[in-house]
């Protein structure tokens, strides 16, 4: 049921590179920086999942809108907010995307349709309906990607979002980002049914498997479900498999999955497997490679100096944007 | 049905004050529409959105299914996507299943995004006892919703805020929560045919007096100017505030009221501990503590679940004759 | 799927008519109380469904435990609470099975493991798993019945509740009401995927539908539930597909449906089609008719005469029952 | 692990104590068994749990899909079925989706049913912020508990509490809300070897005082105990009172000591309007307004979501230096 994956030309192939590459050292870099206490609060790494977000966001354009949840750096960095702008927001700064509000869980840009950042597991997932409903109304041809973690789906609100979808053939992707655990939760323990895709049926909806680790599949599934769900085709759900190589977030000790099973998937993960891949059907070579991480670490870096360099909120602007400035009649 | 929306009958019932406030939204502003539970075909389980269906069609009176958090949370996202929905939660008592999108998506999105998002919902939900519907469907939770920052909550307990409140909500840019109190849907009274928008901020003195303030809101109104008349019989003459506004509260209108009559009572049909009168109470002698001349007093539910025997249910409940007590007491004649 | 519905004995025949018949007579004098306002609140008649709750209930022990919903006269009379309770409960009198405290909603019963009464819609599902769960961890060979209607499946709580069955294996025996409407809401515009038993495939849960109107369909069907459930074969769905005769409830005005369609199922009723059938194959005539009538019609006023003579709970007992007496130590 | 648990080490942690009270629990009573979101393989989100699993088994330590609902409604029928279950709820935050379940079954089953049900479960939560976790995840919701008729509200504060609330609460027969606080998890002190149950109804002074009264809980008393050694070195002797049980409240306790301090500060870390602070607040002058010789005052957070960056964080939330200001103005030396 899966697109064949069109090979990608050399340029497709760099930017996929780069863009995992990009949410690969950004996050090995806020590891180091939480260590440094520079960052605080929960920190949640998609390292093991960029294929996802940049295969998928490849496939939106600027009008769609993008619901994420606090494992959303890779999100919102495919997406196109300024890595200085998620940097700084890591930092709490002022200068931050969500000014200093929101931290690593929240991560918002009103200009490119990224509604967040959610920390309450499923909690996006209504928003995402809500989106597709006014798109709707209003005659948009927009999609709402709407991500989550296969934790999610135990939750009312995922049986609750994906009925209304259904229902009201709203323009939805859901995209389910399967990395067999929440928390330390392992999907057999969470769910009676656990191949996810076969749950979209019980809504009359598509929904497919795609190995979430390879980016060019990714990318070409993702495509063919947004052209459907943009046709006026009802919502899909793809569930996207993959595995997350580190700890739930910065205070997990992995008791609840052994090393070698970690290491296992590791030699499956998104890149090792497109940069060999890559460099044996010749789109790049190391050289490629050594180019794209000295533009990837200059980012990071840029990114780095404009959070160390950017002001702090001041407090007496605590209660801002609490309630929008409007007048009483 | 469109002529008789705008006809000025002289004595309409607060429901169909209501009902003509969402028809003058969905006629004037296309960006409107009503979602909820049973409020097409059935005509909304308190009717009041009676005939909306025949005139707007189920795009924009849309019945929804059984998903309380689903079709709430939807209503945010459709504010964030630019639309201006008007949600009904059939009664407060389901609210607690939306309630984490009430809390952690209405209300919290603009400032944890840094105020790039408003979120403009209207959601509309029934309140209170007085019905014998027994425990799970008698619920007074106004103060839970009026402890939320980010919420603007609100309690129209007249035909002109009924008409009013709902015209102004859709104009703010920020999540607002209306409470209709079942036992209001009924009432009746005279409405301008011209009544529209009324603000949304300041209390009313619904009755004013000198001796005593009392304060109150939504269904309990009634029953304090009831008692407030009782009183007055008997020489007490009391000052009826209406809060109207939950979030935020009016309190230089409750505090200039009460340094004049030197004595408050909050009347709330929330169970005392917790209650909205308690934060009033605490609010007025933070504020004011060397104008009062008497200890404050509540009268407010007991702390049961509400039963469903009548006697039971009226004895749970703030009742006239609680309140009068209370002021006697307050006045020092208890 | 559905168990073949043996034939009942001449006994068993006027064992369900006479407990189908005692619920329809009983509710029908409930109306009539409420026009006489004796009876206050919501009152949701079951008339039409009493072959569901007189079948289901005869597969139970007196050690299962039953959960349902606020239109529950029916499964409360079918599972033994005494009518003189029930009738004294909707009176709101101390003598009532909840003490005047419930009403029509909230019907109570300790001894007979009846657990109410459930007002939220949905909201008794978790429950049933609860009380499952215990019976599992205690092992006690018990079943729970678990109805609710079918619009109780776009609730959050349902799936949550379904998935916890099926994944813990408990028994738990769902029973959805399928009357077609939740209040005003058909059945196909509140569900995406409107056949109700497909819904149990997404949990691995077996679930058949039932024609709810055939007493002995639904007898047969639930005795062969019960016993898989109770042999530790796990959670069932059984939908039992029925119509409700009369308004939601006492403030319904029915425009959401028309004259033609109810008068349709009522001719394919639970109580016209028994009678009818009965007859036919000499399990009863119009005798033994005319006997149940008698006795059922001396029972109601038996029960309407202890409702207007019980005494009203003291007001000064209002809060007894907030908390269970107990001592802190 | 087991002897571990059973040895009295001189110094341990609050998740050590709340750990050993699981423990013994879990040991003496075959009913008891604790489920939740991670309580299992993963320890507990806050490793509460640690270990507990390898000893008791899948059965009792029961890991739990994300269902609040779900899991929440089950340990309520679970302990309608005649087991006493614990049930961990991660966080308070996410308690929202678990309500309806906690206030219209839970609470609501004995008195609905006419006394003929009683339903002895216990729901731990963790709640609070100063961990810059951000707006969805710092809610303190004690007083909507606290609000609810039918369910008994625990805030232990120190290790005794920790270690002995929640084994007094398991031989309550009615559900017990048990909220402990984020920053409290890794204080530490000494823990007596036989420390066991405590009685749950009264508040305790920790700190004896003469000038005025500090009424608190939970994860603000370390701050008020902190701003009360301040005072005492300006020479202002504050008593500091642990509510320790939000619902009931112990009023006595508190009317006795604004008896005699005549005045009184209440720290809360609740959005300030609808706090359980104005509820205390209010009841005082209800009962004591005679006593006092000053206005009321409450340190509670601001009313914002709380923010993730540090210095916004603390600014929203009560801090020592807020109740010193707080308690001199009260003196009159504001
Ligand atoms: C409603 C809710 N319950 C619990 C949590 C705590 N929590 C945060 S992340 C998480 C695991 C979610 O797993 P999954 O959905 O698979 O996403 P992943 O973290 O694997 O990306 C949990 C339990 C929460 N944030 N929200
Ligand atoms: C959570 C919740 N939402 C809404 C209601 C209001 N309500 C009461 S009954 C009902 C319809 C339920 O329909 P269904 O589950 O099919 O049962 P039926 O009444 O048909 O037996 C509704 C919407 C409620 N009681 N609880
Ligand atoms: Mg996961
Ligand atoms: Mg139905």
């Amino acid at each position: 049921m899966t697109a064949p994956a069109a090979p990608p030309d050399r340029d497709q192939a760099l930017q996929l590179l780069h863009g995992m590459l990009r949410i690969r050292r950004f996050e090995e870099r806020c590891a180091e920086l939480y260590g440094q206490t520079k960052i605080r609060g929960f920190l949640h790494l998609y390292i093991g999942e960029e294929a996802i977000a940049v295969g998928v966001m490849r496939a939106l354009t600027p009008d769609d809108a993008v619901v994420a949840t606090y494992r959303e750096h890779g999100h919102a960095l495919a997406r196109g907010i300024p890595m200085t702008a998620v940097m700084a927001e890591m930092y709490g700064k002022a200068s931050g995307c969500s000014r200093g509000r929101g931290g690593s869980m929240h991560l918002f840009d009103a200009g490119l349709h990224f509604y967040g950042g959610n920390a309450i597991v499923a909690g996006g997932l209504p928003l995402a309906i809500g989106l597709a409903l006014a798109d709707k109304l209003q005659n948009r041809p927009r999609v709402t990607a709407c991500f989550f973690g296969e934790g999610a789906v135990a939750e009312g609100e995922f049986h609750e979002s994906m009925n209304l979808a259904a229902l009201w053939k709203l323009p939805v992707l859901f995209l389910c980002e399967n990395n067999l655990y929440a928390m330390g939760t392992a999907l057999e323990r969470s769910e009676a049914q656990t191949e996810v895709q076969e749950k979209a049926r019980a809504y009359g909806m598509p929904g497919i498997a795609i190995d979430g680790m390879d980016v060019t599949m990714v990318d070409s599934s993702a495509q063919q479900a947004v052209a459907e769900v943009r046709a006026g085709g009802g919502p899909q759900l793809l569930e996207l498999r993959t595995y997350r190589f580190r700890a739930h977030s910065m205070f997990d000790a992995e008791r609840y999955r052994d090393k070698a099973e970690v290491e296992a998937w590791k030699r499956k993960g998104p890149l090792v497997r497109f940069i060999d891949r890559g460099k044996r059907e010749h789109w790049f070579d190391d050289g490629d490679i050594a180019q794209i991480e000295r533009t990837v670490s200059e980012e990071i870096q840029a990114a780095v100096d404009f959070a160390e360099t950017s002001e702090w909120e001041p407090v007496a602007e605590l209660t801002r944007d609490v309630y929008t400035p409007w007048p009483t009649p | 049905m469109a002529d008789a929306v705008n006809d000025a009958t002289p004595r309409i019932t607060y429901r169909e004050a209501l009902r003509r406030s969402l028809h003058a939204a969905l006629s004037t502003d296309p960006r409107v529409f009503l979602m909820g539970e049973d409020v097409g075909r059935y005509g909304g389980a308190y009717a009041v959105s009676m005939g909306l269906l025949e005139e707007f069609g189920p795009e924009r009176i849309r019945d929804t299914p059984l998903s309380e958090s689903g079709f709430v949370g939807a209503a945010i996202g459709a504010a964030l996507g630019g639309l201006r929905p008007i949600v009904e939660i059939m009664t407060v008592n389901f609210s607690l299943l939306a309630l984490d999108q009430i809390l952690n998506n209405a209300a919290t999105i603009r400032h944890m995004s840094g105020g790039q998002f408003s979120v403009p919902v209207v959601i509309r939900m029934a309140t209170g006892a007085g019905r014998q519907l027994a425990a799970q469907h008698s619920h007074s939770l106004e103060n839970w919703y009026a402890h939320i920052p980010g919420l603007r909550v609100l309690a129209p307990a007249t035909l002109e805020d009924a008409r009013g409140m709902l015209t102004t909500a859709l104009t703010c840019p920020d999540p607002v929560v209306i409470f209709e109190h079942v036992m209001l849907y009924n009432v009746e009274s005279e409405l301008a045919a011209d009544a529209g928008a009324v603000e949304i901020e300041r209390a009313a003195i619904r009755r004013p007096g000198r001796d005593v303030t009392l304060v109150t809101y939504g269904g309990s109104l009634p029953k304090t100017l009831d008692a407030a008349g009782q009183l007055a019989a008997e020489g007490i003459e009391a000052e009826v505030i209406d809060l109207r506004s939950l979030r935020p509260l009016d309190q230089p209108t409750i505090i200039e009221s009460v340094s004049r009559t030197r004595r408050i009572v909050v009347v709330d049909e929330g169970w005392r501990s917790g209650s909205l009168a308690g934060e009033i109470i605490a609010r007025v002698v933070e504020e004011a503590f060397y104008e009062l001349d008497a200890a404050p007093a509540r009268v407010c539910s007991e702390e049961v679940p509400i039963p469903y025997a009548k006697h039971l249910e009226d004895a749970a409940l703030p009742q006239p004759d609680k309140i009068v007590q209370a002021v006697k007491k307050v006045m020092g004649h208890g």
